[in-house]
């Protein structure tokens, strides 16, 4: 990492408060994990009920306390963001960083075909595909988007691996007969890691947006609860005047959200990278 | 290369594309996909109405024959009947398809124009307050998720909870008021969901521009600003800004159809995969997936060629 | 472009043609100072800076790296960023009226008409997606405000000033269909259409090769004097200077510290900044000299010798992309048949014009490339049949330094992991005092060890590069551009390592340059490479005493010398 | 702003809205309630039921009279009314609509056992028909009927039933008996689903995913309406302005639209944007819409538009155990056996029907003991309410009585398909079996991606809670109690393949015969052995608001069949155009 990069993000203001947010939804995200936090899985309280000190967002249909059930939608969307995220980072660097190794090569021009066939399915169908596919839920949701995911980061670091990839360390140590995974290990993706870090959190911010979508029409998350499942109910809930599960859903997704960007837009900064890839 | 030579390479590509684009979307949607036996039966099925819809539905021939005959009707411009009411897909898209290009058109066109126009004031300004400004704005649009900001304004937009001004679903366009009354809201959305992702290209990529040799250059000359963006700027990010663009119109035609049709209940292609999607309605979901495919082929070719003529540094060679 | 802004412009007319040369200067600055904002004092660019730029005259600007010469270029054309900096004089005259460095409209009502400027990078300099035509003709429409056939002719002309015969073809093309020279004359065709009092080129044949830079510094002579424009000529080569401008202003550290005739530049420097730069010029001698080697004549000893690397015949080229579709472009051949042999203990110049194949070579050599015929030995070794183990012996005793040093080192790694990994893959020891000790070598602290290579001037980035690539102890040394992209005085450093190296060890080094005169002054034996082959081969006297090909005698004509030709 | 047209009146048009797409309009294969609406007024069955008769009642409708039964009871005969005409099709040759016929009735019955039409009411007539098995394993050879179902002549029908089957006449009503002409098989084949060729009160002019627009059969048969024939109760229908319809001839719509709008939101909106003019009120809605709920009564701002009616769903929703699952149904070693009843029972006893009633169905619906709901006539309302009474101490009780705790209780599977509701009611379950003592991670949700995945897996007997409604064919308690046959294991209805000897038995018995005190007390005891074996966590019969303009005189129904009643709206003030 660039030490005058870095430096500049600690002194950018949007990075401080993204990173201190995000890091408090993380905390909340494992206290829920814990069991510390979130629903107890109780239901038959009086529903319905109104914001109060005992239920900041009131009740919801099933008289469960609403915020409570916000709170543990942040543990399912850190662990679907972050399990999408680690998956679509990891076979990006890594296919990417094999097709990058030998543009042009028999291995890159596969590569890009998979990437141009993923790339052609739009997401939604994707995961419904799978959701069919691989029996609905959780595990389906993730393994889509991280097959949709990928692609963008491998071309990312594709491309930076063929860049730096005629540089002269690179050759240098190709020169002197490295093998070429220790060349990518210790030089090339090291080189690249400003880019993983800010497609990880492109790559968050997308997850957990498609989540919600997906839950509203119906292919998401339905072993937990998540803000995407909470909004498809409040869109029974909002006419009738009840606005505590939109309310806290769209709250703490948009937090979280924030927080995200903000992040990835100080990584951006000070990494001079743009997104000017379409 | 020759000309000829070039547009075989693109074709093969294209059809190599679409072919695995079919073969992953067959295995996961038809071999893998949901059962549809049992939504075909009646009440009291025997487990010989169940062979029998089995093998009408074809369940029990080999993959590799499925898919080719899958193949060759698809080939043939046969896309089968929707499992939903028997419909030919064909005809089910073709009355779709214009629906949807008329309801996302305006949102398209709109989000791109103001994003490149607050990308330049931001990035002309870069670090000055309007920067700040329009980069704070992009990063909070960017925070809302679709499904929030349509909810939103449908609520305030189309019931008596707010301003009721425009209608909360439907499409009954006879003419331009009407397209009006029913385009406006999805068109509001559209715009605000794409805006933040818009802006920051846009100030991205005139910034990139704004950065190179060649603006100091005509700078040291004489150029003024207006010139800089909208001559030197834009007329050099006409490949990414292209490519985006081109790239963005599946995407957008599908995908973004998908939510706002839906919640709108226009009877789009978007409304139309739904659908597919909930009642697992292979023929039209496969149809949309392909069509979808084509339709990258096409904006690969049309982003090409106008990288070519946008940059005579890639026509040449 | 208001017209208020308009009104505030000096008008040309002012100063009639005669009159410019005794009369005011084009351009006079008085105390320019540029600061780096919200920093204070320490932010201090550029102090209290004075300048006179006579007008039809080309005036020097010298320095070191980094002692301000492109900002002050900037500061004046009110280029410099106005987020970063901050720019002040007490006096700016254009013409004899005053500017306000301060006034951006101003300025941008200036730019063009009354001052131009050329940047280094011809690579970049010009609009890539529109015609030369329209992009010279460009600020002679803004003049006359809208689009003209006029301005058409105008460019045309200025084109076919600057020596294009066909200024037509020239002005249909788009600027990468032309050479970095002629796209340097494009730019200055520019400056010639419009004529400005004052134009600044900063750095313009940095990127040229020896040969192009001479055409374009003809066309800046010609600007000057017949059209009248005070010309700021921006370089830190010397020679340059003393063959084109009339006088020579000496920055160091964001002050203007000598101010000299050119022709006094070999003899009359007084300021050490000055002295550094004169000393570091490689010389020419006039007569024959003794041979450079420590060793005896070379070329009579080599008969009796064996050398220590023979390349035979050889030819090689990049390799063919492999495509999964036919209509990919297929490898060919770039060394055709070359033939070299290289003795211990000796430096082997290779020179040759940009492309000939030069660096190809050097990949060639260390295995990066496939030799597809012809034959390489090592000692009497042949390659041809080596097993893995015996490669990996080879790849120890010939080690590669390249051109860049911006580039050379793995910017996410210390020096000391980068040199013990080449340690360890050689099998040496990369203890701590052994990586000092090679840190020695090269004339580098201890303390280096532990930073990356950012933290480093290219000088420095590029003795480390040198350290990682002696720690395996190699037999032989291939230089490829090592030294181009270094100040002349930190290259004169690093060549006297180079020089004790061998004395030290017998160390050979095959020193790729396109700089003749510092192959003249350092080599033993010089190869001149031209279309993937050698065309020439012999001592340095022999070959500038008697140069058989043309292209060597191109290439010496084009040496800049300080002695004003 | 458009210059009103001056050649006649206005046209009638209704926009009426459903909270789902029909998938199929092949009468066939149109097995929603949404489908089943829109075929009923497309083609004509031979009885339907009387307009505002309760409890339901059957009259002739493309039949001249109801069917005479032979002395058996084994053979009916029916007289068709003549000069009943499809409507114009292209089907037709010169595209002209030719009469309705006996033989049609007799194709359009025989094409559910054609293997080509794969139909999805047979089983309304399976084994009951004389021959028609045979028929179909000859190769289902239309020109030779089975000698069970023929046309005597043009207008006369008769049918051969292999045993008594009293049900016979509701079949007749059903979708699945409309009668539709060979020609348009032969022509539209699949385009059955989206285009209509029958002889009912409209005609479809299009229909998509998202409407459907039908127009007056201007060529129905002229047949004034007697409301009193049709069952005009003042109680009910007084107040709707029935009245105007007296002694005139339907359709009185010239245009009929229907809005498929599956979202509540949506179509709550889009009703009170007045874009549609019925509404199928979300329980969301209930608070904001209603004065009060016993009676139901709106509010007067939304009394002043709208009617309401709160209307029993011809159905009800219950949860069977799968019985073929070890873990809960039935276990080879008796004691066990007992153990698993007990341990169905406790569930029983701790599902909370009156707040899962509050909760989904707005506290409207009514729960009753065992599976004969309360829309059937042999409906028992005093019968004890125990099972359906939340009593956690006794399932408590019950548990610890035959020795269950929390380490050995097994884990429970609730299957749902994927949707938000159904995951809503799997959080209810889980959260009153958590109060009975299961450990949270020991109940836990099968997620299918898709309903008919969810149809797969319970058919293959794979889910262990299986929760579905029923919608009843008929007003006939027979057609709940089938759910709990033996023979109608999966993949029949019976999805938790409850399969008792003694309620077989009874089943058996009571099947052939005619309703009578007899038979209702047969059905009683079927009903005790289903509460006995605590075979169902039953059942739940909700109760649907609908909301409709007050611009409108009619009396809307969803039971049942849904859909006789369009026929008959009328719009009390035409609309200005
Ligand atoms: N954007 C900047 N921010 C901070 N300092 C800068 C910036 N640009 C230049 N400098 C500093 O200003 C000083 C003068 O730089 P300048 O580019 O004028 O040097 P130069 O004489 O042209 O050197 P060179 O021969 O390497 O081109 C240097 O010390 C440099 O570090
Ligand atoms: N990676 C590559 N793939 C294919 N061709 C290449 C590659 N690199 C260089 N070439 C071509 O090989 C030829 C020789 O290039 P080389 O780099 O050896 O020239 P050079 O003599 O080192 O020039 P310079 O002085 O500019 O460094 C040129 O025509 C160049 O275009
Ligand atoms: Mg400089
Ligand atoms: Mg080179």
């Amino acid at each position: 990492m660039r030490s005058d990069a870095v430096q500049q993000l600690w002194r950018s203001r949007g990075w401080r408060f993204g990173l201190g947010l995000g890091l408090m939804l993380a905390a909340i995200a494992l206290a829920v994990g814990f069991g510390w936090l979130g629903p107890d899985g109780s239901v038959g309280g009086p529903q319905w009920q109104g914001a109060s000190a005992a239920h900041w967002f009131g009740t919801n249909r099933l008289g469960q306390d609403i915020f409570d059930r916000a709170l543990a939608g942040t543990a399912t969307a850190f662990r679907v963001g972050g399990l999408v995220t680690a998956g679509a980072l990891v076979l990006g660097a890594l296919l990417g960083a094999a097709a990058g190794w030998r543009t042009g090569s028999l291995l890159d021009e596969v590569m890009l075909y998979l990437m141009g066939v993923l790339d052609s399915v739009p997401i939604y169908l994707l995961a419904a595909a799978l959701a069919f596919a691989l029996g609905g839920g959780e595990l389906a949701v993730i393994t889509a988007m991280t097959l949709s995911f990928w692609t963008a980061t491998a071309r990312l670091i594709r491309g930076e691996v063929a860049r730096l990839r005629t540089r002269e360390f690179v050759l240098s140590a190709q020169a002197i007969g490295l093998p070429a995974p220790l060349i990518v290990g210790r030089h090339l993706l090291p080189n690249a890691a400003h880019i993983l870090l800010v497609q990880g959190a492109l790559t968050f911010v997308a997850a957990i947006k498609t989540e919600v979508i997906l839950s509203f029409l119906g292919i998401g998350t339905l072993e937990n609860v998540s803000w995407g499942l909470m909004l498809a109910e409040s869109t029974q809930d909002l006419l009738a005047g009840h606005f505590g599960n939109f309310a806290a859903a769209s709250l703490l997704l948009f937090l979280l959200l924030l927080a995200l960007n903000l992040m990835t837009d100080a990584l951006q900064d000070a990494f001079d990278l743009r997104e000017t890839a379409a | 290369m020759s000309l000829a030579g070039y547009l075989l390479r693109r074709l093969v590509h294209g059809a190599a594309l679409m072919l695995g684009v079919a073969l992953l979307s067959f295995t996961l949607m038809v071999q893998f996909g949901p059962d549809q036996t049992f939504e075909l039966l009646g009440k009291n099925p025997t487990t010989e109405d169940i062979e029998t819809v089995r093998e009408n539905l074809g369940y029990d021939r080999p993959f590799l024959m499925r898919f080719g005959d899958w193949l060759s009707h698809t080939l043939r411009g046969d896309f089968g009947v929707s499992a939903a009411n028997g419909e030919p897909v064909g005809p089910l898209l073709g009355r779709a398809f214009p629906i949807t290009l008329a309801l996302v058109l305006p949102g398209f066109l709109i989000g791109n124009v103001l994003g490149l126009l607050l990308g330049m004031l931001a990035a002309w300004h870069r670090g000055g307050a309007w920067d700040r400004l329009v980069l704070g704005g992009s990063v909070a649009g960017l925070s809302l998720s679709f499904l929030v900001i349509i909810i939103v304004l449908q609520l305030l937009l189309c019931t008596p909870y707010g301003l009721n001004l425009f209608p909360t679903r439907g499409w009954r366009v006879d003419g331009l008021g009407s397209y009006f009354y029913y385009v406006t809201v999805p068109t509001l959305a559209l715009i605000t969901v794409s805006l933040g992702y818009n802006t920051r290209f846009y100030r991205a990529v005139i910034l990139e521009e704004l950065g190179r040799e060649h603006i100091r250059t005509a700078r040291a000359f004489g150029a003024g600003g207006g010139e800089l963006l909208f001559t030197h700027a834009l007329r050099n990010a006409a490949v990414p800004v292209l490519t985006r663009l081109l790239y963005s119109i599946p995407l957008v035609l599908v995908s973004g159809s998908l939510l706002i049709e839906t919640y709108f209940g226009i009877p789009g292609v978007g409304k139309i995969a739904f659908d597919a999607i909930t009642s697992g309605d292979q023929a039209v979901l496969l149809a949309i997936v392909v069509l979808t495919a084509a339709l990258f082929v096409a904006v690969q070719l049309l982003a090409d060629a106008g990288s070519r003529l946008a940059d005579p540094r890639l026509g040449s060679s | 472009m208001s017209s208020s802004a308009a009104a505030n412009r000096p008008r040309r007319d002012s100063t009639p043609p005669g009159a410019r040369e005794t009369a005011t200067p084009a351009l006079s600055v008085r105390g320019l100072t540029v600061q780096l904002r919200g920093r204070g004092a320490s932010g201090t660019l550029l102090e209290g800076l004075d300048l006179d730029l006579p007008a039809g005259e080309i005036t020097g600007l010298a320095g070191a790296s980094g002692s301000g010469k492109t900002l002050t270029t900037l500061a004046l054309m009110g280029l410099a960023d106005p987020g970063t900096f901050r720019v002040r004089a007490q006096q700016v005259l254009l013409a004899g009226e005053p500017i306000d460095l301060a006034n951006q409209r101003q300025l941008g009502g200036l730019r063009g008409d009354h001052m131009a400027m050329v940047f280094q990078d011809p690579a970049t300099a010009l609009d890539p997606v529109f015609t030369i035509g329209y992009q010279v003709a460009a600020p002679l429409r803004r003049r006359s405000g809208g689009r003209s056939h006029k301005a058409r002719d105008l460019a045309l002309a200025a084109l076919s000033a600057v020596g294009f015969p066909e200024p037509e073809l020239i002005a249909a093309r788009y600027p990468h269909e032309l050479s970095g020279g002629q796209r340097q004359r494009c730019v200055i065709a520019m400056a010639q259409a419009l004529q400005p009092a004052v134009l600044f080129a900063d750095e313009p044949t940095t990127a040229l090769d020896t040969l192009t830079q001479q055409v374009v510094l003809a066309e800046l002579d010609r600007l000057a004097s017949e059209c009248g424009t005070a010309i700021l000529l921006v370089s830190h080569d010397l020679r340059l200077m003393a063959q084109h401008a009339r006088s020579v202003l000496v920055m160091a550290s964001g002050k203007i510290v000598e101010a000299l005739d050119a022709v006094k530049l070999g003899t009359g420097a007084r300021h050490p900044c000055t002295r550094r730069l004169v000393d570091a010029l490689p010389r020419i001698p006039k007569t024959p000299d003794p041979p450079n080697s420590a060793l005896a004549d070379p070329s009579a000893d080599q008969a009796m010798r064996e050398p220590l690397l023979d390349i035979i015949d050889v030819t090689s080229g990049y390799p063919p992309r492999r495509a999964l579709l036919p209509g990919r472009v297929r490898g060919e051949n770039t060394l055709h048949g070359v033939s070299l042999s290289v003795y211990a203990g000796e430096i082997h110049g290779v020179a040759g014009e940009s492309g000939c194949g030069k660096s190809t070579l050097a990949r060639m050599l260390v295995q990066l490339l496939p030799v597809r015929s012809g034959s390489l030995r090592l000692d009497g070794e042949d390659l041809g049949g080596a097993d893995r183990e015996q490669r990996r012996r080879w790849q120890r005793r010939l080690q590669l330094v390249f051109q860049d040093p911006g580039s050379a080192l793995s910017p996410r790694r210390t020096v000391a992991q980068t040199l013990s990994e080449a340690a360890q893959h050689f099998g040496r020891s990369d203890a701590r005092p052994q990586l000092e000790k090679t840190l020695a070598d090269v004339e580098m602290d201890a303390a280096a060890l532990d930073r990356l290579p950012g933290q480093f001037s290219s000088g420095q980035r590029q003795r480390i590069a040198l350290a990682s690539a002696l720690i395996g102890e190699p037999d032989l040394l291939i230089a490829d551009e090592a030294l181009s992209a270094l100040d002349l005085p930190v290259q004169a450093d690093i060549l006297k390592l180079l020089n004790r190296l061998r004395t030290q060890r017998g160390l050979a080094i095959l020193l790729i340059s396109h700089d003749l005169a510092l192959l003249r002054a350092h080599a033993d034996t010089i190869s001149v490479m031209d279309g993937g082959r050698i065309i020439e081969q012999g001592t340095p006297q022999a070959l500038f005493s008697a140069p058989a090909s043309a292209l060597t005698r191109r290439l010496i004509a084009a040496i800049p010398r300080l002695e004003a030709g | 702003s458009e210059a009103p047209e001056d050649d006649g009146p206005a046209p009638v048009t209704y926009v009426h809205s459903m909270d789902g797409a029909p998938k199929s309009l092949d009468p066939a294969r149109a097995s929603s309630i949404y489908g089943k609406t829109l075929v009923l007024n497309l083609y004509d069955t031979l009885y339907r039921y009387r307009y505002l008769a309760r409890p339901y009642a059957l009259a002739p409708n493309l039949a001249a009279a109801l069917p005479e039964f032979s002395e058996d009871g084994l053979t009916l005969t029916i007289r068709l009314k003549e000069g009943v005409r499809f409507v114009d099709d292209p089907a037709f040759p010169d595209g002209v609509g030719r009469e309705v016929v006996a033989s049609d009735v007799v194709y359009s019955l025989l094409r559910h056992f054609d293997p080509e039409t794969q139909s999805q009411g047979a089983w309304l007539w399976r084994e009951r028909i004389e021959g028609l098995e045979e028929w179909k394993a000859a190769g289902a050879d239309y020109d030779a009927p089975p000698p069970g179902l023929r046309a005597l002549d043009e207008h006369t029908l008769q049918l051969r039933l292999t045993q008594p089957y009293p049900q016979i006449v509701y079949t007749l009503t059903q979708g699945y008996a409309a009668v539709l002409p060979r020609e348009a098989v032969a022509y539209h084949g699949e385009g059955l689903g989206t285009h209509a060729v029958g002889s009912g009160p409209f005609r479809l002019i299009s229909v998509d995913r998202t409407r459907a627009v039908l127009e007056r059969n201007s060529a129905f048969r002229q047949e004034p309406v007697s409301l009193a024939a049709e069952g005009f109760d003042p109680a009910f229908d007084e107040g709707l302005g029935l009245e105007r319809i007296e002694g005139r001839a339907p359709p009185f719509l010239d245009r009929l639209e229907v809005e498929f709008i599956r979202e509540d939101a949506a179509r709550w909106n889009a009703f009170f944007a007045g874009e549609t003019e019925f509404l199928k009120l979300p329980v969301a809605q209930f608070d904001r819409v209603l004065e009060s709920r016993d009676p139901v009564r709106l509010q007067p701002n939304m009394a002043e538009r709208f009617h309401v009616q709160a209307a029993p769903e011809a159905g009800f929703v219950y949860t069977s155990f799968n019985m073929d699952d070890p873990a809960i149904g039935d276990h080879p070693d008796p004691d066990q056996d007992e153990r698993n009843r007990a341990l169905r029972c406790a569930i029983v006893k701790a599902f909370d029907w009156p707040t899962r009633n509050q909760q989904f169905s707005g506290g409207l619906g009514r729960v009753f003991p065992g599976v004969i709901p309360p829309v059937v006539p042999e409906f028992n309302p005093d019968l004890d309410p125990t099972s359906i009474t939340h009593d956690l101490e006794g399932a408590q009780a019950l548990l610890t009585e035959y020795g269950w705790n929390a380490e050995n209780l097994p884990v429970l599977k609730w299957g749902f398909p994927s949707s938000v509701t159904d995951r809503q009611l799997f959080e209810l379950f889980r959260g009153y079996m958590v109060t009975l003592g299961f450990p949270a991670e020991k109940v836990q949700p099968l997620v299918y991606a898709s309903f008919g995945d969810f149809l797969r897996a319970f058919t293959n007997r794979e889910v262990m809670l299986v929760t579905t409604g029923w919608t009843l064919d008929y007003p006939d308690a027979e057609n709940t109690l089938q759910l709990f046959y033996g023979r109608n294991a999966s993949p029949g209805a019976n999805n938790g393949n409850f399969d008792d000897e003694e309620f077989n038995r009874l089943y058996r018995e009571a099947a052939v015969l005619e309703p009578s005190p007899e038979r209702t007390a047969l059905f009683q005891a079927m009903n005790q052995r289903v509460l006995d074996e605590c075979a169902a966590i039953s059942g739940l019969n909700r109760r649907l608001l609908l909301l409709w303009s007050r611009e409108l005189a009619m009396q809307p129904d969803r039971a049942f069949v849904g859909g006789y009643f369009f026929r008959f709206i009328d719009r009390l003030t035409p609309e200005v155009p």
